[in-house]
């Protein structure tokens, strides 16, 4: 049977989100037994060192690509470069549209942003001031989650303060200090929408915060809906942490990623655009994700 | 009329009167031997002079034209020369290039003007030589001895033509053999019709070459009298306050 | 220095007395940025009537003391005319291998004498002792750091800016490599304890100001106050001349720079305990920022000046900024640009002060 | 410093002459760095086979003038004794502006007249014009930080590195705010010129190896062939006997970090072209990869010391070390600490062979 | 049998041969001139017996014990006091505590030690006046000037009981006043059987307080002899090379 050797690349190895793609990987490529998952990326997301990267592992000769893309520009001439060198491409995560990658597998970001508009939506139809907290403002995929949550929440009684989103540049006791200055600055602020996870991955520093916004919060004046469904986040949700969370599923991104590229070494054809889908979870369904 | 004549010249510290109105002229040709106990204001009249730092009152004419340097190299271009008390030396270049910092010698090459290494080399090691000083032009200075850096430091004010130079210590550290050779050449200059004002703490230095010696005390001038008239006991006497004034 | 008294018999004519605002305290940079955190407080106030409200004071009293402690410990070493690349890095590391011996001790993977059985739930056989052991482990490592930083500097000669700057990606790098990238959580019985003494409060007060308080104070005495102080104010002047009057200026530095990365290191730990997690990326570019504070507090980069209170207030005018521009409502591309024009602003003001006649 | 010779008439008997390996080349750091480059290349040849191929080399080649012309750059500014943190800033804002300024040229938003319409495709009005502006943009805008932080250190008196400090947070800001945090590409009928330009090949060399060349030998011919590179070693030896003795100071300061900013910009804007943008997070933190890369060329950091050779040579050594890792296969987190200890291994050789007497 | 011995002592820079092969003793109570060109090696050979470098070769016996210093500080425990020609003070300091760095004067309070900042100040004020030094122990050496800054690094050696002193150019910088004030502190150390090893390249200084007078040329010992049964002439010949050996 033939040997594969499939290269994954996150954008930044720094981030716990791409631990679980990676896992996925990992996973899929034992079960399939002729596949070899190799997990490199960036330490930190910046884009220059993805493209050298890219350009390392082409000179190795992998059997295959997956990418999360740092940059759309810089990453569509690296793919090029992949793709001319015989190597099959697919983006995961973030995706390179207009690119030669053959295939995106992720979330879709809007639909994702979209989602959380939703939840907020339908748990506070009353409306108020709400704000964002997202990551790095270079990030395609978090600025269309923000597009969409804007564009779930137009039309409706919820009006963005100015200042919002914050970036907490992927650092999470940033974004829980961003989340207290928030409050302080605008005391009616009515709901807080992190388009990721950051803010939960410093559980003891999110329970402080909520814990002194207790009262508004459990008066259902305050409301908290977060993004990702991370381990530690769905067991704050239990625990009473946060109103909703909607996750994405980068488990199974991994997954398929490394079904996608044995598809297209054996030259099967595979959609362009698999969406992994989301999870919406709240309060009551909490405990089956958390089985 | 006098080369460079100071009238009035104060300069403080924040609280530290370093000088207070002093009036002072040197002519052309003339050796001038400053003295004073330590911290009396002799570096600090040396640095006015030279632009390091301007008076707080008081004005400086030079040749007739008052004059306000804002840096050392105004003072230079017109004919200033300083022999530093701390040496002003780069420890990480040569003696050669230490001499010539600030005015290399160059070459034209084309439209370009590059450094003539051999032409600087050269012209140092014959003025280490006229100083007799055991200093080799293409050593780091940063290996050299207390007096070898004095000798690149004096050897640097012979580059140019110069209408008065500053001395502030020369021989501190220099040994006898270069004493000697440093007075003569302050004798030298002021054949050529160069002023010299001479800081120095060793009287029979001062009595043997200078023409006239100034004393200052507390940053006040106490004594400006022709060195003939006066003696090596008189001039202790000023520095040390045990004599108010001449 | 203390010693600015007049003697009687050393009176001389040409020398008068320093005006009081050119002595003393008045004269200090410390006391130029406290001025200009009024002027920033009053700013903010009034842009956002939220900024002085109780609750945002006492988040700004807790957000600074999270460099400040680090801050202590990189003004020690600036004194000395060194620099400390590698305290983010320690921040990060100390307080991974804090969580790490917290869980390994917890789920009894090391010692497991030290955890019983209550009711069915672990409990500690002795209580607070995983947690002391914890603690101790994430000190422990970042003192073994600053001993290398010191023994690299002292010993061997290197200078502190590259030896710190290739800590600071040594350490970073353990960090990702213990942890596989992931982080870690304190977890187990004594949680609860870690989060109490790190995170808690007494009285009004958060427990991280408070320790910067004590170790500040404690700072300032020793500074001022014993021989050691004084050599590391020597080593900053002429760490040759320190050598050479009989300064032990290999141990000196060997203890500044262990002392550094002792305080980065509790300062890492703090924050884990106010986490609740101690992610690899913790502190990440920290080191720009503690230095910034302790430079904004008058340390001076070239050696011998600063002191414990100019850390402080450094810290804390950061954090009023950071904070305030968050409140102000100020778009967050801005932020980054305002914080470099306070930085700058802050040693200009000092240089215009000092500047020479 | 080149004048070495020695005089016929002076001849002491108790001076004896160097060994040769103790003297010009030999017993520069820049040597041993290459040995330690030699001996790192056969390892990594011995643990990868895919190292020594063609493809890889000229990747190599090319990844590593990616910093190599800025390290020319803040080369220059150590060897005066400053420091320039503001490079990889700098980097990212040349080639933002320079993308923008295409961008707006060729759509017309700016100067339509030079804009035409060809076979209904917009086409240059002057060919090469839009490239040459946008390019001449990115560099403006280089050289205008790089006076302001010159202007600052030489004129205000400002320390170097807050200087510098605040200035990279003040510049990573701006390339947030002009690009509302997305960064920007370069497009229009001028972008294939500009890819040729910064990406492309002369024969076998990539083209930022051909301008690195270029520099660096030019570099080379000033520092130790005309005046100003001589004034640029004596401000780092002495600052006050340069500006006594009637160097420049506060001009020669300025040019410096002029060029610093000057080397980063078109190095920012060739990395741009070699990636097709230029992102808003482009070369983050690459400052210190620079300053590591020119110090293991053998720049002191105390100033008066360092060259061109040095500082390709740290690039060369550092990119070496990060592509053999990934051909080895070996874990990024462990590369970070693989980078420290070379860095400080960098320096301990060079301070061994240099150990007093 | 002689406090301090030099016996064979050579010391290389690299290509440089400071010092080669000298032989050299110094007596209880005994002061010896060390004279010789600039860079004859006599700030090495201070440096050599203060311990701030091993020697190349040849061995240092002291009190009749064979001693091997690493590092400054040893050899002051052992009764070495040096004044080092670059004065070896932090700028950043006052006056009083420089004299008494690396040797604070402490009071203990509780279990701790602090700083006695009153005794020191008092103490360094009265070694100033003892030198007729105009220096304020409580200000800054930063602001000081070059004779002050000498004040200081001569005030430091009276602080321990030394058995002997080396004095590297001590009256370089300093006025008249205090040049016989150094000078009659060095005699008073003899007279306490004190040995002072001076350096100066001052003759009448050297001819005025010391029993003996040693010259240095290029590295080699040239001349040891009684300074009765020698001249200023013959001193100097011996340092310019005009006469070999004495
Ligand atoms: N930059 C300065 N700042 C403050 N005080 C200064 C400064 N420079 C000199 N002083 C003070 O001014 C006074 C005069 O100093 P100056 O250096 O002119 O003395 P001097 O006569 O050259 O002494 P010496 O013979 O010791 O060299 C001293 O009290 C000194 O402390
Ligand atoms: N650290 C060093 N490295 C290399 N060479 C040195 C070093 N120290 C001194 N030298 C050299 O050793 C020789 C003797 O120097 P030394 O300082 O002992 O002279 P000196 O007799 O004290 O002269 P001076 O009267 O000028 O102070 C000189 O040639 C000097 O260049
Ligand atoms: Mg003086
Ligand atoms: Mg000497």
């Amino acid at each position: 049977q033939q040997k594969y050797r499939f290269a994954v690349v996150p954008k930044a190895m720094n981030n716990p989100f791409f631990d679980l793609a990676r896992d996925g990987c990992l996973k899929r490529a034992k079960e399939l037994g002729n596949i070899e998952c190799i997990y490199r990326g960036p330490v930190e997301h910046e884009p220059a060192t993805q493209a050298q990267l890219i350009q390392d592992f082409i000179t190795q000769k992998v059997d295959g690509l997956a990418i999360s893309v740092a940059d759309v520009a810089s990453a569509t001439r690296s793919i090029k470069a992949a793709v001319d060198a015989g190597i099959p491409v697919i983006t995961f995560d973030a995706d390179a549209p207009g690119s030669a990658r053959s295939a995106y597998i992720g979330t879709n970001n809007k639909e994702f942003g979209l989602a959380l508009g939703k939840q907020l939506l339908a748990l506070r139809p009353e409306g108020g001031k709400y704000a964002m907290v997202s990551g790095g403002p270079g990030a395609k995929n978090l600025a269309e989650r923000v597009d969409g949550v804007r564009e779930a929440l137009k039309g409706s009684k919820w009006v963005e303060v100015s200042g919002s989103p914050t970036f907490c540049n992927d650092d999470v006791a940033l974004a829980v200090q961003q989340m207290a200055d928030l409050k302080s600055a605008t005391p009616d602020l009515a709901a807080i929408v992190p388009i990721g996870g950051w803010p939960m991955f410093a559980p003891e520093g999110f329970k402080a915060f909520v814990n002194k916004n207790k009262k508004e919060i459990d008066a259902g004046k305050f409301t908290l809906v977060v993004a990702d469904t991370l381990k530690m986040q769905l067991e704050l949700l239990r625990d009473g942490y946060s109103n909703a969370l909607t996750g994405q599923r980068p488990f199974e991104m991994g997954e398929k990623s490394m079904d996608a590229l044995l598809a297209l070494k054996k030259k099967e054809k595979i959609p362009e655009i698999i969406y992994t889908g989301l999870d919406t979870v709240t309060k009551e369904t909490v405990g089956q994700y958390l089985k | 009329m006098a080369l460079l004549e100071l009238s009035g010249i104060s300069k403080s510290f924040g609280p530290i009167k370093a000088l207070s109105d002093i009036d002072f002229a040197v002519g052309r040709g003339e050796i001038v031997g400053l003295m004073g106990d330590n911290g009396a204001g002799k570096s600090t009249m040396v640095k006015l002079i030279a632009g390091n730092f301007p008076p707080s009152a008081g004005r400086i004419v030079l040749d007739g034209e008052a004059v306000q340097f804002h840096r050392p190299v105004e003072a230079r271009e017109k004919g200033i020369e300083v022999v530093y008390q701390d040496l002003a030396i780069c420890n990480n270049l040569t003696a050669a290039a230490n001499v010539f910092l600030g005015r290399e010698l160059k070459r034209q090459v084309g439209p370009f003007r590059f450094l003539d290494h051999r032409a600087m080399t050269r012209r140092a090691a014959e003025l280490f030589a006229d100083l007799k000083s055991e200093t080799r032009p293409g050593d780091l200075v940063h290996k050299m001895s207390g007096g070898q850096r004095q000798a690149v430091a004096i050897a640097r004010t012979r580059l140019a033509a110069a209408k008065i130079v500053l001395m502030d210590e020369p021989t501190a550290a220099i040994s006898i053999r270069q004493v000697s050779e440093v007075l003569d050449l302050i004798r030298r200059l002021r054949d050529q019709g160069i002023a010299v004002i001479l800081i120095s703490h060793r009287m029979p230095d001062v009595f043997s070459v200078c023409d006239r010696v100034v004393v200052l005390r507390r940053g006040r001038k106490v004594a400006d009298k022709p060195i003939a008239r006066s003696t090596p006991e008189e001039v202790t006497a000023l520095i040390t306050g045990a004599k108010e004034t001449a | 220095m203390a010693e600015t008294g007049r003697l009687p018999g050393l009176d001389l004519d040409n020398v008068g007395r320093a005006s009081w605002w050119q002595r003393g305290l008045f004269a200090s940079q410390s006391a130029y940025v406290s001025l200009a955190l009024v002027a920033v407080v009053i700013g903010m106030s009034l842009a956002s009537q939220n900024f002085l409200t109780a609750g945002n004071i006492s988040n700004v009293a807790q957000n600074f003391s999270f460099i400040a402690i680090a801050t202590l410990g990189i003004t020690l070493v600036i004194i000395t005319g060194g620099i400390d690349l590698s305290v983010g890095s320690v921040m990060c590391f100390s307080a991974i291998i804090s969580a790490m011996t917290m869980t390994a001790l917890s789920d009894g993977s090391i010692a497991p004498w030290l955890i019983t059985t209550v009711d069915g739930k672990p409990a500690a056989a002795v209580p607070g002792l995983i947690f002391a052991l914890s603690i101790l482990a994430g000190l422990a490592v970042s003192l073994v750091i600053g001993l290398a930083n010191g023994f690299a500097i002292a010993r061997l000669g290197l200078s502190p800016f590259v030896t710190t700057l290739g800590m600071l990606s040594i350490v970073r790098g353990l960090c990702y490599v213990v942890t596989n990238g992931r982080g870690s959580f304190p977890s187990g019985p004594d949680a609860d304890l870690f989060y109490a003494v790190t995170a808690g409060k007494v009285g009004p007060l958060p427990m991280p100001f408070v320790y910067l308080v004590g170790l500040a104070i404690v700072m300032a005495i020793v500074l001022h106050h014993t021989a050691w102080g004084r050599h590391v104010f020597a080593l900053g002047g002429n760490e040759k001349a320190a050598e050479l009057t009989g300064v032990p200026v290999a141990r000196v530095k060997i203890q500044v720079y262990a002392l550094s990365a002792l305080a980065a290191g509790l300062n890492g730990i703090i924050v884990s305990g106010w986490l609740g997690s101690a992610p690899a990326n913790m502190a990440n570019s920290y080191e720009l920022n503690i230095i910034a504070a302790a430079v904004i507090g008058g340390a001076n980069l070239a050696g011998g000046i600063g002191g414990p209170l100019g850390a402080i207030v450094g810290c804390v005018l950061l954090e009023v900024i950071r904070n305030g521009l968050v409140l102000a409502q100020v778009s967050s591309y801005w932020q980054q640009t305002l914080v470099g024009c306070i930085i700058v602003l802050a040693v200009l003001v000092d240089r215009l002060r000092t500047r020479g006649p």
